[in-house]
């Protein structure tokens, strides 16, 4: 056989094909008795019904967690997790913190400086020196 | 590499549960766990979930303090003596919704059926629980995808690229990723306490894995019993059509029937035999200790389980959404993934290959020209060197020594005409399978562009 | 040249390298005397900076259609970087091919074409080739051998080796060198007399940076083979 | 000033039930004498307050009924030595001795307490939640206060003088709620509430009077009769007795609950819907019957909300309303507010560490393993935390 076959295994695209939301699990966990838990638990009352409806690829476990301050925990499936005190917040701060939670991707906190990142190969090719109708100065 | 499915019979085949209830309480459970207590909880699978077991209040002992803390799910005693949760606990598991949800699988999937695709055959050997039988059919499913696939888009791989490129786009590793990029969690210990979401596995067993059904040509005890050399496509044809299936073992295998004129025989023979074969993967295979966590073998296991995963869930769509839909399904998770066939090719001789190539094609035989170069008397010359057939170069190749450029652009020229692509636009066989049922249907409907005949290579080269 | 040593880095380069005598003098350079860009020298860095678009993106649409304003000319730029596989050479496009049937073919693959850095088209046969006496292509070709003549071109072989080389088969029956080696094979004790035995003494007396450099050499044209570099 | 002996005057209220008679005589004697040295600014004080001043407040305090003092005296063993008795053989060391005496369990036993320690609530102590069982009782409730507004005269002079003993007892046998129930109520021209048949049933009448009488003769045989404090030790076990029948009494009142959720449901048909629309304006019957309704079902109706009520069906709904959830697991629960929600899971309770275990099948390992080296599942068999550093350091 003239040609022998190297092995490589094929890279995911997310998004491409199909998009997998990263968030795949959020915590909240709140305490019936403490005054910073008032907030945390409007939120489950009143806001999150609606939050958990719109989102039914987010894994949600409300716990109680007595004398302890609130907190929503992000789950992704990076496998890294990303909690959030929420104490003394009211419930629509709740909200943002959780919408914030389901856009992370779970990375860590970088600065993003090209914000387009791609696999794909250009469609001019990498320059070379060699190539290419080359012009005189 | 393609081989015919007839699916229509296997999905119904694979997905029924046993016709009526199970004869005896204990006869749905492992035989190796001796339940010496009376209540034994009942296991239906998934289509007969309306026969719910009553639950008795006890509920499971499980040495922790239940006055103090109450359990949190109320299981019946003895629950995780059970391989694999029971399949009416899937409705309560939020981890399995939220899993159905993420990969946006159709309402006509019921949870049951993907709490079922989460327990590996290592975890449950009963095949009424487990994923094998549904693994076995999106196996098929991905690899017909995968294979028609290449083989309209590049004509022209070599059998060896072919097998490579599938392993590496429809093999366990690419399936392992998908599984991982879908979020799915291992669980520590598979067992009916279990939460039905998590993907279950044992390392302490391999577990049997469907190789086929029915049929097994008998030419095949032969060659595995004389150890004959076989040949890429000998291999697609007398062992598994699965290339990238993780089990290596040479242990008995069965075999399915794939050749054309076998059909008529295997027909009748699957119709005796609706009994699924299992290949009996060795049984010294490493007895799992906590020494050996994380030990490849452990690796190997947990890649093949989240693998058989996938495989089961592409299953599952096709026998509760059709056809359509698991190949969609597959072309959004399985084949959106990018591998770069470039990178796949190991050459011997590219010089030699070519010439032979151009002597068989009756092109003019390859001249290799210099084009350009720069500091041929320093410490860093470059070569540019093209090889040309007639006065149409074949390939480029930029090298430190013309020896060197020469062999790059010999390699250039090798793929440029492995890699030969009709276009995207191209249409694969299953894109007109659904088409022509549809004009069938509306008889005397106007044409929409039937089946195109897509273009076939004669064939690799093949040399010394 | 002096611009660049200028730069902080690049001093901190000249100081790791103080044994060689010319950088050591470029750093008892004064301070004065080193370049540094001032508003004075501005205007000419940036009048040397402004380079006019390539001339493709200049070049005038043909003369029946520049009097009509506003027609869309075509650009061909091609792109400077190597050419990708996934570009089917014509000869290799396949008769059913749309692509083969277009005419454009025709004008692009014509005798003369257009090679790097060349303004006009150079025809192919002007193009130095790089010799191979193996290749097919450049040795005297002779199908007409019969039966007897490999036999006899075996005998040869194996009756005296040394003397009746593959070179000298070749030439003698006008074949290539590869027709020979497919058909003759020498005996064992001269394969080894000749290629292996002189190979190995010379091995022996290698050196250790002969040897590594003969090793990285091998383990390169591997990786040349699966196009790694 | 005035702190101080309010302060000791308290201080002795509260022990006085636990210390002996001749200490409380002494602290009076105490607190008589501070109060005759500021004797002038108590007086000036007097005039402006209305209440008792303090000192005749503790010579008024009379202990509760059946209240025990803590035994008294010290008794001391004879020195060893000085023992004559020839079988006495001393200990030596105290682990087969008896304990004799002491105050051990004393205080925690409620006997010695007597009926004043037993705190006795207005209304039931747990509230009545079953809808049907309230809809009878507000019906109930109103049908009494229509009787005591003067639906029937003859009544009205009784009902009022007994009222305290009406409002003192509850739901009494089943067949006098039965009667009750039976009047039938109806909206008047005025749309006042009204009786359909304008002189109720005589039955009821008398049947009413006798329950009336009996709940004020009980009542009455229930007081404890004044002095006992003073009487003799015989005399007050005698009367300890009599104290714990009435309040077996009394309980057995208050044993007569509410009727079951059959019963009301059976009688709600009767009842009808039509006394719901039916206003009522009248403050004191509203008050009536608010507390009518609160002795019957332990349910408050709040002054406020006792305004804003002026129908009888405003007052049912605001009587029928589901209890407040204490947690937020049980207002999901009664609100269903992730029933249609697969992907929410709520806990009732902490998710332990065990519990994260077993939610992926590890606990059973774990456990297996414990047991297999004889260690405990659960908690730390009084094993300190730094065992292993006793093991390390060679230490005890």
């Amino acid at each position: 056989m003239a040609v022998k076959a190297l092995h490589a295994v094929s890279q995911g695209r997310n998004g491409v094909g199909a998009f997998i939301l990263q968030c795949k699990k959020i915590d909240l966990h709140y305490c019936d008795w403490a005054g910073s838990s008032r907030g945390m638990n409007g939120f489950i009352k009143s806001l999150l019904p609606k939050f958990a409806a719109a989102h039914p690829q987010i894994e949600f476990t409300v716990s109680p967690r007595p004398t302890k301050h609130p907190v929503a925990i992000g789950h992704y499936i990076n496998g890294r997790s990303k909690p959030i005190c929420v104490r003394n917040m009211e419930p629509y701060e709740i909200l943002k913190k959780l919408e914030l939670l389901r856009d992370a991707s779970g990375e860590k906190l970088k600065k993003v400086t090209k914000p387009v990142r791609s696999i794909n190969q250009s469609v001019r090719g990498i320059w070379s020196p060699y190539h290419g109708n080359g012009m005189s100065l | 590499m393609m081989k015919r499915l007839r699916i229509e019979r296997a999905a119904g085949q694979l997905l029924v549960a046993r016709p009526c209830g199970p004869s005896t309480p204990g006869a749905a459970l492992r035989s190796s766990y001796k339940c010496t207590t009376s209540q034994v909880p009942v296991r239906h699978s998934s289509s007969s979930s309306a026969a719910e077991a009553e639950h008795t209040p006890l509920y499971e002992e499980d040495g922790t303090d239940h006055a103090r803390f109450p359990p949190l799910e109320k299981l019946p005693p003895n629950t995780s003596a059970l391989p694999s949760p029971l399949p009416s606990r899937a409705l309560e598991s939020a981890k399995l919704s939220a899993l159905h949800a993420r990969l946006s699988l159709s309402p006509k999937i019921p949870l049951q059926t993907l709490a079922r695709t989460l327990v590996d055959a290592s975890a449950d050997p009963n095949p009424y629980f487990n994923n094998s039988s549904l693994a076995f059919l999106g196996a098929t499913i991905i690899n017909y995808h995968a294979s028609e696939w290449f083989m309209v888009h590049y004509p022209r791989l070599p059998m060896e690229v072919l097998e490579a490129a599938m392993t590496g786009l429809a093999g366990p590793t690419p399936l392992d990723r998908i599984a991982k990029a879908w979020g799915i969690e291992p669980a520590a210990a598979p067992g009916g306490e279990v939460d039905p979401g998590l993907l279950q596995f044992s390392l302490d067993q391999p577990g049997e894995t469907v190789r086929g059904f029915g049929y097994t040509r008998t030419v095949v005890d032969k060659i595995n019993k004389n150890n004959w050399q076989r040949s890429v496509a000998a291999r697609v044809i007398y062992e598994d059509n699965l290339p990238a299936l993780p089990s290596t073992t040479k242990a008995k295998q069965t075999t399915p029937a794939v050749a054309e004129q076998e059909e008529q025989q295997q027909e009748e023979q699957q119709q005796d035999d609706s009994e699924v074969d299992y290949a009996e993967t060795s049984p010294a295979a490493p007895k799992f200790s906590p020494t050996s966590y994380g030990s490849s073998t452990t690796r190997e296991l947990s890649e093949k389980a989240h693998a058989n995963f996938v495989r089961a869930v592409v299953g599952a769509v096709f026998a509760h959404c059709g056809r359509e839909a698991a190949k969609s399904f597959v072309k959004a998770h399985v084949l959106s993934r990018q591998l770069d066939l470039e990178r796949l090719f190991a050459f011997k001789h590219p010089t030699l290959e070519l010439a032979m190539l151009c002597a068989r094609e009756e092109f003019d035989p390859p001249v290799a020209r210099l084009l350009s170069e720069t500091g041929r008397l320093s410490r860093t010359p470059v070569f540019v060197v093209g090889v040309y057939s007639g006065n149409e170069k074949l390939g480029e190749g930029a090298g430190a020594t013309l020896e060197q450029a020469r062999l790059k652009a010999a390699m250039h020229a090798l793929k440029a005409w492995y890699l030969y692509s009709p276009g995207e636009g191209v249409k694969v066989p299953s894109d007109v399978l659904g088409q022509e049922e549809e004009e069938a249907a509306a008889a005397g409907g106007k044409k929409k562009g039937g089946w195109e005949p897509v273009y076939i290579d004669i064939g690799e080269l093949i040399s010394r | 040249m002096e611009a660049t040593l200028s730069r902080p880095a690049a001093r901190c380069s000249c100081l790791l390298k103080t044994t060689t005598p010319s950088t050591s003098r470029v750093l008892l350079l004064p301070s004065n005397q080193q370049q540094t860009r001032q508003k004075s020298t501005r205007a000419r860095h940036k009048a040397s900076l402004n380079i006019p678009p390539h001339p493709s993106f200049l070049s005038n649409p043909s003369p029946s259609s520049s009097s009509q304003s506003g027609s869309t000319t075509l650009i061909f730029n091609p792109p400077s970087s190597a050419p990708s596989v996934f570009q089917t050479p014509f000869k290799f496009l396949p008769k059913t091919d749309p692509r083969r049937r277009a005419t454009l073919a025709k004008n692009l693959f014509s005798s003369s074409v257009t090679t790097n850095f060349a303004t006009q088209p150079v025809d192919v046969s002007s193009l130095p080739t790089i010799f191979d006496d193996r290749s097919p292509a450049t040795t005297p070709k002779n199908h007409s051998l019969t039966k007897e003549d490999v036999e006899e071109m075996r005998r040869l072989r194996l009756a005296d080796p040394v003397k009746n080389s593959v070179l000298s088969l070749a030439r003698q029956f006008g074949c290539s060198v590869m027709f020979v080696m497919m058909c003759v094979q020498a005996g064992k004790e001269h394969r080894d007399k000749v290629h292996v035995e002189p190979h190995a003494a010379a091995r022996e007396r290698w050196g250790p940076k002969k040897r590594e450099a003969k090793e990285e050499r091998k383990r390169r044209m591997e990786m040349l083979l699966r196009g790694e570099i | 000033m005035r702190h101080l002996p309010r302060l000791r005057g308290a201080v002795s209220a509260s022990l006085c039930c636990s210390s002996p008679t001749h200490i409380r005589t002494t602290a009076v004697a105490a607190v008589a004498t501070t109060s005759s040295s500021t004797k002038t600014q108590s007086l000036q004080r007097r005039n402006l307050s209305t209440s008792l001043p303090r000192c005749d407040a503790v010579e008024a305090y009379a202990p509760p009924q059946g209240l025990k003092p803590p035994p008294q005296g010290w008794k001391t063993a004879v020195r060893p030595d000085k023992i004559t008795d020839p079988a006495y053989e001393p200990a030596q060391d105290g682990l087969g001795l008896e304990e004799v005496g002491g105050l051990d369990g004393w205080w925690e036993n409620p006997a010695n307490y007597g009926t004043g320690r037993q705190w006795v609530g207005y209304g039931p102590a747990e509230k009545v939640i079953d809808p049907a069982v309230l809809e009878v009782a507000v019906y109930r409730a109103l049908v009494e206060a229509m009787i005591a507004r003067g639906g029937v005269k003859t009544l009205t002079a009784r009902m009022f003088a007994v009222s305290d003993s009406l409002l003192g007892s509850e739901w009494g046998p089943e067949t006098l709620t039965t009667t009750t129930v039976q009047t039938k109520l109806c909206v008047g021209s005025n749309g006042a509430l009204e009786f359909k048949s304008t002189p109720p049933e005589p039955q009821l009448e008398q049947k009413v009077t006798e329950e009336v009488d009996t709940a004020a003769t009980a009542k009455q045989e229930a007081e404890p009769t004044e002095g006992a404090n003073e009487t003799e030790v015989l005399e007050e076990a005698r009367e300890e007795v009599e104290v714990k029948e009435a309040v077996e009494v009394q309980e057995e009142g208050l044993t007569e609950g509410p009727i079951s959720s059959e019963t009301a449901q059976a009688l709600l048909k009767e009842i009808g819907h039509e006394w719901k629309k039916a206003t009522i304006k009248d403050y004191v019957f509203k008050y009536f019957v608010a507390k009518r309704i609160q002795k019957l079902t332990g349910h408050i109706i709040p002054d406020g909300k006792l305004v804003a009520i002026n129908t009888a069906g405003t007052l049912l709904r605001e009587v029928v309303r589901p209890p407040k959830a204490k947690k937020l697991v049980e207002e999901i629960e009664n609100k269903q507010l992730f029933q249609s929600l697969p992907n929410v899971r709520v806990f009732p309770r902490r998710v332990t560490p065990i519990d994260k275990e077993k939610m992926v099948g590890r606990w059973k390992v774990i456990r297996e393993e414990l047991e297999r080296r004889g260690l405990p599942v659960i908690g730390t068999a009084n094993i300190d935390n730094a065992i292993e550093k006793k093991w390390v350091t060679g230490a005890k």
